[in-house]
């Protein structure tokens, strides 16, 4: 019973947690951008799911992990071409379209595995990055610095994310064009243009959160992502648009999952409450917003297409 | 109830799987619906390459990666409507929907399984696998080859086949030894990240072996051979996961009671009958890799394990 | 040279949809037209085919009008596929506890229970959004997740067939529900259920409490304006709960008639939320958006996508192609045809002619001069 | 004062611009000087904003021609009209309240440091143009913290900072206090001095009268006439922009009050900021009295409507009675069962659904009531009947009864929501700033319903801070002065000097 409390556990549990927040967290601030510009994407899962696959078909068939790195950011990248044509230039119901792509990303990486790669195989796994000295640290060194790059440079989009909005242009276009769009065009700022960066940058991110999964695993199935896309929009909510927030909640989100799967594994958790317990990431989330009781409005024009008359 | 238009539309399947030269028309004519895709290295591909293994050719129609039970009763309903001869419901789930359908097509045999009984259908055959045998004997190498005692299970939901298989596996390990059997169900059929976290935590908390049940198991796979542990599948042949690290495969060979059941229409008794494969009737099979370095005291005692089972002396369920 | 333009785009989306699907499907080895020619007959060929299409779009229509009631209150409800496993589930507990009821009873019975099952499961959200600020999406789609782990846990313990248990087979599901819950066919020799008109009068119902209740008027205030409909003393809180209690109740009877009207007559899990409703919580979207929001049109929306989806899987069978082409095609055709947002426009001006036209109050206002102030 | 040149700064020749049912501008001509203040006057749907936009490129006129200091362009968007020198300060005001002053200044334009803001240079230059024209406001600043007043000046900063030649004010008084308007005009007489071509747009004459060069008149969409204060004096203004005599005092005939129908104690309100807005406040309201409420903004006002309206809660110890029933705390549906009307002061926010049609508005309070529902449904027929005789009755300029409220102009949506409020018959009334942005012949109209109500025997209280509308309506008026009653006057009393005094917060033995 007490073994969970032995440091070794709690520590690697941390671990575990922080390696499943990774795929949140790149996905997370990605629809967090294109949010902030007031585009609802709910196609982030397809979008994940469609890099995972050709970024391990890549891998698969080259070898070389640099490459599908950049193969599943691209996908990414192509989607949010796609998707800001769809919304912005087409002005599309972006609830519908969304979830056309989460459909089509479902299909057609299942389809793809299936036409190309068939019988489930493993390519080589991001190898993991020891941080040199801080990695010696007993445990704590575990617990953060011996993850893989994509899973460091998750933690350094937060940053990047924040320079991005707050102090840049760009960001502050991007926080134009989703809090008040008519405000911004009289002021010649292209509301169109700002939201398709948006759109592109936060499925670019997607793409990365489902490549790094997926490398992560070295191996690639159908519907691999597992809902992983939808939880990351949840926590975009949960961050109340802002990367620090929605970093705690992807940390939340995946320590409380890794301490779940540990808890099984220790035997801590009878096997008759296992389903029960799978409910705790998602239950202890609203609990967590209850007890912060914040009140935070989402961009105002979120969801609305924006065109002059 | 049966819409005999549906006829034409289906009439153009091509077979998918027909000996060169024999023309179709001559051919059983079988669909197979099924659950996760043919290629799973799991559950439906062994339904898949069982078929190809007969010893007649056959027409086959396949619907798979149906997991929407509704869309599976409604292929199965017009795969009965289209003229075929067996209709293969290769899911257990797809039972309930069977009960409805097989009393509208009483020419048609339908084959439901894993399925211990007919529900007194008539014109279904019912086959299962003692998934527990196959699991009993992977524990008894397991723990044959475990230093420290200490073995974990990766499963999905705590049901169906998997439950099976790892009872089996859980007693055979404990019958040879193992101090501890570590199950952990991830919750999921599909979340391979799940998988590979409780593979890390069985390590982490001291499991040198590991197996498991279901899909997203390759998640596991990955974790122990990224940290050199055994593993030991079940359902299809997982070598080619790891060829140096998979120790055995419990494998399916539905062939041999297919086989029988073909034999039972031929000769005009279209059902109710319900079948299994074990390791008996050579339908289940444990599959070692020669690829990994078994010692031999545990291979030997795997193969008394499965003599043992075989003449009745071992239960693995019990 | 504009009405044109905003005829082609629809055109034009939908042979792209098609071009795209085509590639695919030539990519696959399969004769295109054969494809498109099996997606036909699949979803429309015959009356089974209709009738298998209604009932696939059942769920559509009802998640849609529910839908169509919350996001007119403003509220975003993506929990449309849990809300239709707790309305299956309270559903299925209740024709497990009085399966003697005539048919008579026991039918309504049970449907009246999933409205409950999916009301209570909508108005968690809607509690959580109106009295402590949780963003309904993210609570949504969190109890999306509860919701099919309660189900897992409630189909493999407390509601297993004792079958399963005794032969150790374990399979996660109940027993046989009483065949006094079961829906009748309609149409003998199709799937043509009982859950059809039960749908389309349930979308009827949401379309007379959206456009013909205080009710629904207050729900549309708070979904434009709830500082406006606060300061004319609607309860704006109150409100947000009702929304999403009554989109979640219309899943719930989705649920119910999953079951019920099922093949199998029972309820079973494979695990997943999709196994046992096809996605219909997330699709139901596509068609209440497609139908512009609105109930009554939400019921051809869903018929069509309704189509689009049993004409994919039967042209997967047809041409032998993987099962996972029907979910990418349906992807391609939401993308290219359902979201361009002319054909929405269309939709839009179709329905205004039509209100000009049978504005019910029209007809009641006849008498008075129609002296409308002119601005000019 | 005007510079040398001939050529005028703009000219705008034959603007025609239809909407669906509406002829906005009909052949409208303007011209406008550099160095001179151009008042656009009309009423509230006359077309103003309309031409407005259409100048700043929001708007494509159908036909029409558009001079720039000589040159015909063609003005595609606001882009186009920026780098022209087009600026516009807009009716509703075009801010990003989550971004800080600095930013919303910079959108737009070109930084120093790009990609990066080069925040710190815009503040320089955006206190630059503070101290030039006396705009004292701190660039840093979130925009949603600003007072109506700062926002305004922000607004005018950011068209300064764009070097803006010629400003477009759509109605930039509306919203502001008489000391903020003074401090307004100072910075328009800046302008003026330094070349820059003013237009104005304003319902209040006497703020007309004080600042214009030249006066437009636009009636429904066409221009009417062409004057300067010099030759037109607020009467002659009045009629022209209307058509008809207007009667800048209205009538209000003697009448006893009665017994108390709203009674206010000892109520303390926090403000959003966690300050103390309403600071033990009493106060009684008669029937058939209007009691006004005097003050600068910001000084507690709309915390105390909001509590009587049921929109805010009060400290545990304040009573706010409506007909002797506590409302505190218990939402608008218990102060209007009470017997409470409320127009607010935010209409667009508060006081109408924009997408809902015309008659859906109009129902929306009552749309529960007997009258208007039956068996769980709404009876459309009386409804549309109802909602007819209101827009005839209070002659709301509507192209029909399933129009969508949006599209009304800004006085017509503040006249629907009288009409609404006053048609229940209320015993109490409660009116904010009832004739912002509302032109003068619908505030005559619209103070005429008030004293109506009044001789029926409401009570009414109007929070306002145009001193002229409360001397015009008001038989006490009551200044607010940081969150208390500085003294409540008698009309006959009232005196403009003595309630500035108070207003600022000077006290002075209150006369009752
Ligand atoms: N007052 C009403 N009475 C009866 N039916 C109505 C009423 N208002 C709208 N409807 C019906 O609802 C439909 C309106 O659909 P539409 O999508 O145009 O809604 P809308 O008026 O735009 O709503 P919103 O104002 O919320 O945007 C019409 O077809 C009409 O049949
Ligand atoms: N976008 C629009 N769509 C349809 N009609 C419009 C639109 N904008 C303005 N109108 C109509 O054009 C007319 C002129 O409106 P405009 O806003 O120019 O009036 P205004 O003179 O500025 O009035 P106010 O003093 O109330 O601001 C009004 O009848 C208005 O309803
Ligand atoms: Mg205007
Ligand atoms: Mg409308």
């Amino acid at each position: 019973m007490s073994d969970f409390f032995t440091a070794t556990v709690l520590f690697s549990t941390l671990a575990a947690g922080i390696r499943l927040s990774t795929p949140f967290l790149f996905a997370g601030l990605g629809e967090m951008v294109g949010q902030k510009s007031g585009v609802l994407n709910l196609g982030v899962e397809g979008v994940m799911l469609l890099s995972a696959f050709f970024a391990y078909w890549t891998a698969l068939s080259t070898g070389s992990l640099w490459l599908a790195v950049l193969v599943g950011t691209l996908v990414g990248l192509l989607m949010g071409v796609v998707y800001g044509l769809i919304t912005v230039v087409f002005h599309a119901e972006q609830g519908i379209s969304g979830i056309g792509i989460f459909l089509f990303g479902l299909g057609f990486s299942d389809l793809m595995f299936q036409e190309k790669v068939g019988t489930p195989k493993f390519t080589s796994k991001l190898p993991s990055v020891d941080i040199p000295l801080l990695s010696d640290i007993p445990h704590v060194g575990v617990a953060f610095f011996q993850h893989s790059a994509m899973t460091y440079a998750a933690f350094v989009m937060v940053p990047l994310v924040m320079i991005l909005l707050r102090r840049t242009t760009f960001g502050t276009n991007v926080r134009a064009a989703g809090e008040n769009p008519e405000s911004a065009d009289s002021l010649g700022v292209s509301v169109a243009r700002i939201r398709f960066s948006a759109i592109v940058i936060g499925n670019t991110l997607a793409g990365v959160a489902g490549t790094a999964l997926v490398l992560e695993l070295g191996i690639f199935q159908p519907n691999l992502t597992a809902g992983r896309g939808f939880i990351a929009i949840a926590l975009v909510y949960f961050g109340a648009w802002r990367a620090p927030g929605v970093m705690a909640g992807a940390l939340l989100y995946g320590v409380v999952e890794a301490t779940v799967i540990t808890w099984k594994a220790l035997g801590i958790i009878p096997r008759s409450l296992s389903d029960i317990s799978a409910m705790a990431p998602a239950v202890i989330t609203i609990a967590a917003l209850v007890i912060l009781a914040r009140r935070v409005k989402p961009p105002a024009a979120l969801t609305q297409p924006f065109s002059r008359h | 109830g049966d819409d005999s238009d549906d006829g034409g539309a289906t009439g153009t399947t091509a077979p998918a799987t027909t000996a060169a030269g024999d023309s179709a028309a001559t051919l059983l004519k079988i669909a197979l619906v099924a659950p996760s895709a043919s290629d799973d290295l799991a559950f439906t591909q062994s339904m898949v390459d069982a078929i190809n293994e007969l010893s007649d050719p056959v027409a086959l129609s396949i619907t798979d990666g149906t997991f929407v039970i509704e869309e599976a009763a409604t292929a199965i309903r017009e795969y009965a409507a289209a003229g075929n001869e067996i209709v293969v419901a290769h899911g257990t789930q797809f039972g309930a929907s069977l009960a409805e359908i097989a009393p509208d097509f009483p020419e048609v045999t339908f084959l439901w399984g894993t399925s211990t009984d007919t529900q007194g259908l008539a014109n279904v055959f019912a086959y299962s696998p003692d998934a527990a045998e196959g699991g009993y004997v992977n524990g008894v190498v397991a723990a044959a080859i475990s230093s420290s005692g200490s073995i974990g299970v990766v499963g999905p939901i705590e049901a169906g086949d998997a439950v099976t298989y790892i009872t089996g596996f859980n007693n055979g390990a404990l019958a040879n030894g193992a101090t501890e059997v570590s199950i952990t169900y991830t919750g999921s059929f599909g979340d391979v990240a799940l998988a590979a976290e409780a593979a890390t935590a069985l390590i982490t908390n001291g499991a040198d072996v590991l197996t498991g049940s279901a899909q997203m198991v390759v998640g596991a796979v990955g974790v122990a051979s990224d940290e050199g542990v055994p593993w030991f599948g079940t359902q299809a042949n997982q070598t080619s996961l790891d060829p140096s690290l998979v120790v055995a495969s419990q494998v399916y060979h539905w062939e041999v009671v297919l086989e029988e059941m073909i034999a039972q229409r031929k000769a005009g008794v279209l059902g109710g009958e319900a079948f299994e494969i074990n390791l008996a009737n050579g339908g289940l099979e444990i599959e070692f890799n020669d690829g990994f370095d078994l010692p031999a005291d545990a291979r030997a005692a795997g193969d008394a394990a499965i003599a043992g089972i075989i003449d009745g002396s071992i239960d693995p369920n019990g | 040279m504009h009405r044109l333009v905003s005829a082609a785009i629809p055109m034009l989306a939908a042979l792209a949809a098609f071009a795209c699907a085509a590639i695919v499907l030539v990519a696959l080895g399969a004769n295109p037209l054969e494809g498109f020619q099996a997606m036909y007959t699949g979803a429309f060929g015959n009356v089974d085919r209709l009738s298998a299409t209604a009932v696939r779009a059942v769920p559509l229509v009802l998640v849609g009008a529910g839908i169509s009631i919350s996001f007119r209150a403003s509220v975003i409800n993506i929990g449309g596929e849990g809300q239709i496993i707790a309305g299956a589930l309270l559903s299925t507990v209740t024709a497990l506890a009085l399966p003697g009821l005539p048919p008579i009873v026991l039918i309504p019975l049970v449907l009246f229970a999933g409205l409950v099952g999916g009301g209570i499961w909508g108005a968690v959200p809607g509690v959580l959004k109106a009295y402590a600020s949780v963003n309904e999406i993210l609570s949504t789609i969190m109890l999306n997740i509860v919701a099919v782990q309660f189900m897992n846990y409630m189909l493999r313990s407390p509601l297993i067939d004792p079958l399963e248990i005794e032969r150790g087979t374990r399979i996660p599901q109940t027993e046989r529900l009483s065949d006094n819950a079961a829906l009748p066919t309609l149409i003998s020799g199709t799937r043509f259920n009982l859950g059809v008109p039960v749908a389309v009068a349930a979308a009827v119902g949401a379309y007379i409490i959206l456009w013909r209740t205080p009710l629904g008027f207050r729900l549309r205030a708070v979904g434009h304006s709830p500082d406006a409909a606060r300061a004319a003393g609607i309860p704006v809180e109150r409100s947000v709960v009702s929304a999403l209690a009554l989109s979640g109740s219309l899943a719930g009877l989705a649920g119910a008639i999953l079951v019920f009207g099922s093949e199998g007559q029972r309820m079973i899990t494979d695990g997943s939320s999709a196994g046992f409703t096809g996605s219909a919580g997330f699709n139901g979207i596509v068609a209440a958006l497609f139908g512009g929001l609105h109930p009554l049109w939400t019921i051809p929306s869903a018929y069509l996508f309704g189509g689009l989806i049993t004409g994919a899987n039967h042209l997967q069978r047809v041409l032998q192609v993987p099962a996972a082409l029907a979910v990418s095609l349906n992807g391609i055709v939401v993308i290219f045809v359902v979201s361009s947002s002319k054909v929405r426009d269309r939709i839009g001006a179709i329905l205004k002619a039509r209100r000009e036209f049978d504005h019910p109050a029209n007809e009641s206002t006849s008498s008075p001069p129609a002296g409308e102030v002119a601005a000019t | 004062m005007a510079t040398d040149t001939d050529i005028p700064m703009l000219e705008m020749r034959g603007i025609t611009k239809r909407f669906p049912g509406v002829l906005a501008n009909d052949a409208v001509d303007l011209t406008v000087r550099s160095g001179e203040v151009h008042t656009l006057l009309g009423e509230n749907g006359a077309g103003k904003s309309t031409l407005m936009k259409i100048l700043f490129g929001l708007y494509q006129p159908d036909e029409g021609e558009i001079r720039l200091n000589g040159e015909a362009i063609e003005v595609e968007s606001p882009s186009f009209a920026i780098a022209h020198g087009i600026g516009m300060i807009h009716q509703h005001f075009m801010l990003v309240p989550t971004l800080t002053v600095a930013e919303n200044v910079a959108l737009g334009t070109r930084s120093t440091r790009w990609p990066l803001t080069d925040l710190p240079v815009v503040s320089r230059r955006v206190e630059e143009i503070s101290e030039k024209f006396g705009l004292a406001i701190d660039p840093s600043i979130e925009v949603w913290k600003l007072a109506v007043g700062e926002r305004q000046r922000v607004e005018i900063i950011k068209a300064l900072y764009r070097d803006a030649r010629l400003l477009v004010l759509d109605e930039p008084t509306a919203v502001l206090t008489p000391q903020e308007v003074e401090e307004f005009f100072g910075i328009l007489n800046e302008m003026r001095s330094t070349g820059h071509g003013l237009i104005f747009i304003s319902h209040k004459l006497r703020e007309v009268v004080a600042i214009s060069d030249e006066i437009t008149v636009l009636r429904n969409g066409r221009v009417t006439g062409h004057t300067t204060p010099a030759e037109s004096d607020r009467h002659q203004l009045a009629t022209m922009m209307v058509g008809r005599e207007v009667s800048l005092a209205p009538d209000r005939p003697e009448i006893e009050p009665g017994e108390s129908r709203l009674v206010i104690r000892n109520l303390v309100v926090e403000s959003d900021r966690g300050t103390t807005a309403v600071d033990g406040l009493d106060l009684d309201v008669r029937a058939g009295e209007i009691v006004g409420i005097a003050g600068v903004s910001g000084n507690g006002q709309r915390e105390l409507a909001e509590v009587i309206a049921g929109l805010r809660d009060a400290e545990t110890g304040s009573s706010v009675q409506i007909n002797g029933v506590e409302v505190v705390g218990l939402g608008a549906r218990i102060a209007r069962d009470a017997g409470l009307a409320y127009v607010p002061e935010e209409r667009m926010r508060d006081g109408a659904i924009g997408d809902f049609t015309v008659s859906e508005n109009l129902v929306l309070v009552d749309h529960g009531s007997e009258e208007f529902s039956r068996r769980g449904l709404l009876r459309f027929g009386v409804i549309r009947r109802h909602s007819q005789e209101l827009v005839d009755r209070f002659e709301v300029k509507t192209p029909g009864l399933d129009t969508a409220t949006s599209t009304l102009s800004g006085g017509n949506i503040q006249k629907l929501i009288l009409a609404r409020e006053l048609a229940s018959g209320p015993t109490v009334l409660l009116a904010a700033q009832p004739t912002r942005g509302v032109d003068i012949g619908a505030a005559e109209y619209i103070h005429e319903q008030i004293i109506e109500q009044r001789s029926g025997g409401a009570a009414a209280l109007v929070v306002s801070e145009d001193l002229d509308e409360l001397m015009g309506i008001a038989d006490r008026i009551a200044v607010m002065f940081e969150g208390r009653i500085m003294g409540i006057v008698e009309i006959e009393d009232a005196t403009r000097e003595a309630l500035g005094l108070m207003m600022a917060g000077v006290h002075e033995g209150s006369p009752a």
